[in-house]
């Protein structure tokens, strides 16, 4: 199989102006993965699935990520000039990315029997819109549907986007880590951090000794 | 022909049900309850803890170290810590559970409890006839039913207890070798300092700090600390 | 793949409004149904007793797996994969411990690999076993050949049982190896199992294969192009019915597979009939399989020593591991951000996505034949709706 | 006519060979050993019960080997697995839809309280939430033998109870609701969350 780099200019090369990011994986794992833009995204699929040497016919895994606001402090040693003696300071910045939500799509080739290779589209949280890649791989439709229902982005161009594993009166969209469970917290006997402190709230107002004791 | 293939598969049921009178291997039914097979030495059903003696509360081996508690996946282990402490079988002041709660309806049976428990004091029970009619305290195991004395830990589990046995003495022995070469030690050095009394009677360590990131599985566990 | 071919795959697949239309009548198969193998249900528009409309409605099984998994550590989620193919623990530890450990660059001693692959194996035999009993329960041979299967089940969960401890959710594998070590007992005990099951298929095999019922009920029933197949992401025993040669234990070479000689069955027409052929080819591959590990096996360790169980952090990335479940291709996609629980953990169940094309095998055949082609894809609820 | 029978003159009489019973003894012999369950299963646990039901266990040796589609003719419901909070109101429905008199077994961690699940969004914890439930069995999935243990656990049940009297059976009794509400799905979760009249958990309090 070609190497990502390879695949990345062959895809700037078919679909103009289409803009492709190579995301390095640091893990063992080296499963780098292609970052697409939201615009060209199913020209880029099927290029992906039409091109003759890569082929990727076989969409395998399609997922959701929710991605909250994070800060990372970068720490950086400089040398600077106080009080006329020059001195190594640690100069932080802070560098500020908004949260967004992503969806990641594994493909393998089952015509030429390689893989994977890992497109991945990103949108903001607020109004979250993708486009379908369905009509590229139809193994994506309950996949999209399942994202669409858990962390609520709209997959335009999906054929039948509807809630799937909540009912359909559901509001909320349960996998986004900002995401808090309804309460029924009446009966906890080994309650825990979170699940204590929502436990507590059903305790009567004043404690009685009785019910600690065991029976 | 056909029906030949409906007729082939009458005579594999004839055959099994002629041989479900005649032969072992078509005879399976176990009549429970009068008649039962035998649990495997590795079956597992639920926590229980186990004490060394005849006093569940003088030879719990469980310090309330709360390491069970955090890794249990369901989270279904209740530890309060106790205030004082009580000699452990060895002779050590160590604390103990005041409170050990197992809600044994939530238990999801997976025994990452006994695997990452450094003192051997949480092992997994072979009872499973537990129904019963109610649930919030009739499912609710406090420390008094959990206790199981270490004989009744032979007789569900006799390989696997006996390898602990052997685990607890050696770790027992070098701990023994252990203070009295520091005993000794002391000694040497009490005829010039002239203090010795306090060092034989506390923990080496908190055994909590020294168990943290152990690859402690089933029989191979890290000794407890003493 | 011609372009005419893609261009028809790109038409939006058929939709069905929620209220009547015309002729048709409507009927909600499920989620309580004898037939739908757990609670899966199905939105049928009939004319008369054909099929026009399908929708599967799923969710009744819902039970958060994904959120429970990043809100555990990582060895904390073992034992939950055991409870999302509930026939099939083994296999699921084992995608699980492999995404982990390639997400961590973990190495696995020899003997933990073919205790593994004995494992594996083992649980393919049982899972078809009771596929083949599940689909002629809903074919309409009730009870027999169900008892037949589990008859023999239960000598494989027996050897589960013995050896980790549980009968259905073994929590066995770990990164890094096994949890525990199989004793020679215990491989004697495994080899004969093995070494009757042919006797049993042959048996079982005589019973279902020939029987002009089945063979009425299943042959041009629910067939899948290969095309399709490959395009809705179609994997497994399904996948090869209908007569593409991709085994993920010959493309990805996991485990020890590489070392093992075994055939992949495939499929000519992809109809019902293929892929309850499938199943009992697949079964005897297994038994050879399982021979050949038997002659193999090696003393040694089964687990990594330098693998810690507690506090188990994997360096920051990602990863996506898969293995040939019975099913199909059972994937765990994991991100690390260097904490003690994975941020994203992702289940990528096999018998879920085949169910994407479910409404085009079933169009234009009757009710009955909807449970047959369903019993066909062997869907497991805890993987489904997870 | 639910009266005990002089135990002295019982053994009396069958030692002459007469063998007398009580109308409450027969009624509930019969009703106990051909319990009819509802064949319907959630998850993991409905394996173990098919199990169960199969070869090597064999319920069909207590009586209770028909299980039923319909609910309308069985006698015994038994929740095996995970309830979800979109399946609960189908489960009351179906709890509804059996005729008096009518049982309750909740199999397994999961039916019971949620089990390794219950920190879940879409699980609900535990099915008494919404009906009465007579027998639980703990267990991630409990063997078959302690379904079968559970099965004669409700056989006892069954054989205590009274026909007449004040403390006479459930289904006897008119005051005593064969069915309960069905719960609404709502936009975060299920309305209403549980059933006062059947859900009264007893109060704990942790530090």
């Amino acid at each position: 199989m070609e190497t990502l780099e390879q695949i990345k200019k062959r895809i700037e090369a078919a679909v103009p102006g289409a803009k492709i990011d190579i995301v390095n994986n640091g893990s063992p794992s080296a499963q780098h993965s292609l970052k697409i833009d939201n615009e060209h995204a199913r020209d880029v699929a099927r290029f992906l699935r039409d091109d003759p040497a890569l082929r990727f016919d076989f969409c395998s895994n399609v997922t959701g990520v929710d991605w909250l606001d994070r800060v990372i402090k970068k720490t950086v040693k400089t040398k600077q000039v106080v009080d006329g003696v020059e001195k190594d300071v640690d100069l932080t910045s802070e560098e500020k990315i908004p949260g967004y939500l992503e969806a990641v799509y594994h493909l393998f080739s089952i015509a030429h029997k390689h893989g994977p290779v890992i497109i991945r589209m990103q949108t903001g949280r607020a109004n979250a819109q993708l486009s379908s890649l369905t009509p590229i791989w139809r193994s994506a439709e309950l996949q999209e549907r399942e994202i669409f229902d858990l962390y609520g982005i709209k997959f335009e161009g999906h054929p039948d986007l509807r809630r799937i594993l909540m009912w359909d009166e559901f509001e909320d969209f349960p996998m986004r880590k900002d995401y808090r469970p309804p309460d029924d917290f009446e009966w906890e006997p080994t309650p825990h951090d979170d699940v204590l402190e929502r436990a507590k709230q059903h305790y009567p107002a004043r404690p009685t000794e009785t019910e600690l004791k065991p029976s | 022909m056909i029906g030949a293939g409906i007729a082939k598969g009458m005579a594999v049921t004839l055959r099994n049900f002629v041989g479900s009178y005649l032969e072992e291997d078509r005879l399976t039914t176990v009549q429970y309850p009068e008649e039962r097979n035998p649990l495997p030495e590795n079956y597992r059903n639920f926590p229980i803890l186990i004490f060394d003696g005849n006093d569940p509360h003088a030879g719990l081996r469980c310090v309330a170290c709360k390491i069970c508690e955090k890794e249990c996946p369901p989270q279904c282990i209740y530890i309060t810590k106790s205030e004082d402490k009580k000699p452990d079988y060895m002779g050590k002041p160590q604390f103990y559970p005041a409170v050990f709660d197992i809600d044994i309806s939530v238990c999801m049976s997976c025994q990452i409890c006994v695997e990452v428990c450094p003192f051997e004091a949480i092992k997994m029970d072979k009872e499973f006839e537990l129904s019963k009619r109610e649930r919030f305290n009739a499912l609710l195991e406090r420390k008094e039913q959990l206790a199981k004395s270490n004989e009744y830990y032979h007789h569900i589990h006799p390989v696997e207890a006996a390898q602990v046995d052997k685990n607890l003495a050696e770790a027992a022995a070098a701990a023994e070798a252990k203070k009295k070469a520091a005993a000794a030690a002391t000694t040497a050095k009490a005829s010039s300092v002239g203090d010795a009394v306090s060092v034989p009677g506390k923990p080496a360590a908190s055994p909590t700090a020294q168990s943290l990131g152990s690859t402690s599985s089933p029989g191979v566990s890290p000794p407890a600390a003493n | 793949m011609s372009a005419t071919s893609s261009q028809e795959l790109e038409q939006a697949p058929p939709r069905m409004s929620s209220r009547l239309e015309g002729e048709l009548m409507e009927v909600s198969l499920g989620p309580q149904h004898p037939s739908t193998h757990g609670v899966f249900r199905m939105n049928v528009a009939l004319e008369g007793e054909i099929v026009r409309k399908l929708k599967p409605v799923f969710g009744y099984l819902h039970r958060n797996h994904e959120q429970i998994g990043e809100s555990a550590g990582y060895l904390q989620a073992m034992p939950y994969t055991d409870r999302l193919d509930y026939f099939c623990s083994m296999t699921n530890n084992w995608a699980y411990a492999l995404s982990v450990e390639k997400l961590a660059g973990i190495e696995v001693p020899e003997r933990a690999e073919y205790l593994r692959i004995i494992l594996a194996e083992l649980t393919r035999l049982q899972n078809h076993t009771s596929l083949l009993g599940f689909l002629l329960s809903d074919m309409g041979a009730w009870g027999t050949p169900l008892m037949y299967a589990f008859r023999e089940r239960e000598k494989i969960l027996d050897l589960f049982e013995s050896l980790s401890g549980a009968r259905m959710m073994c929590d066995y594998m770990r990164f890094g190896g096994c949890r525990v070590d199989a004793n020679d007992d215990w491989i004697a005990g495994a080899k004969k199992i093995v070494d009757l099951f042919p006797k049993f298929l042959d048996e079982f095999e005589d019973l279902i294969l020939q029987n002009e019922i089945v063979i009425a009920r299943t042959q041009h029933v629910g067939k899948l192009s290969p095309e399709l197949a490959i395009s809705a992401g179609i994997t497994g025993p399904m996948l090869r019915a209908s007569g593409v040669n991709y085994d993920i234990r010959k493309i990805d070479k996991y485990g020890f597979y590489p070392r093992f000689k075994f055939r992949v069955p495939l499929g000519d027409h992809g109809d019902t009939y293929d892929r309850l052929m499938m199943r009992a080819l697949e079964m005897r591959e297994s038994l050879s399989i399982l021979q050949q590990a038997f002659a193999q096996i090696q003393p040694g360790p089964v687990m990594n020593p330098k693998v810690k169980i507690r506090a188990f952090k994997p360096p920051v990335g990602e990863a996506y591991g898969r293995i040939e479940a019975p099913k199909g291709e059972l994937g765990f996609y994991l991100i690390s951000d260097g904490s003690a629980n994975p941020y994203r953990y992702r289940v990528r169940p096999p018998s879920f996505i085949n169910l994407t094309i479910l409404e085009d095998m079933c169009l234009g055949h009757t009710v009955a034949d909807v449970m047959v082609i369903l019993g066909s894809i062997d869907i497991v609820m805890g993987e489904v709706d997870r | 006519m639910g009266d005990e029978i002089d135990e002295g003159l019982r053994s009396e009489l069958q030692r002459q060979g007469i063998w007398v019973t009580s109308m409450q003894e027969l009624y509930n012999w019969g009703r106990k050993n051909s319990i009819w369950p509802l064949q319907f299963g959630l998850a993991c646990c409905a394996i173990e019960m098919i199990a169960t039901a199969a070869s090597r266990y064999d319920i069909a040796r207590f009586g209770a080997e028909v299980f039923r589609p319909s609910p309308r003719q069985a006698d015994l419901m038994i929740v095996a697995g995970t309830v979800t909070k979109k399946m609960a109101p189908q489960i009351v429905r179906l709890y509804n839809q059996m005729p008096d008199p009518k049982y309750v077994i909740a199999m397994g961690a999961c039916a019971i309280s949620g089990g390794p699940f219950k920190q879940g969004y879409n699980v609900l914890k535990g099915i008494d939430r919404y009906i009465p439930v007579d027998v639980y069995i703990p267990g991630c999935p409990p063997r078959p033998e302690a379904l079968l243990h559970a099965f004669m656990e409700l056989q006892r049940k069954i054989d205590n109870q009274k026909l007449s009297g004040p403390n006479k059976s459930d289904h006897l009794d008119r005051e005593h609701p064969s069915e309960y509400p069905v719960p609404a799905f709502g936009k975060h979760d299920l309305v209403p969350r549980a059933n006062p009249d059947v859900f009264r958990p007893p109060q704990i309090e942790r530090v």
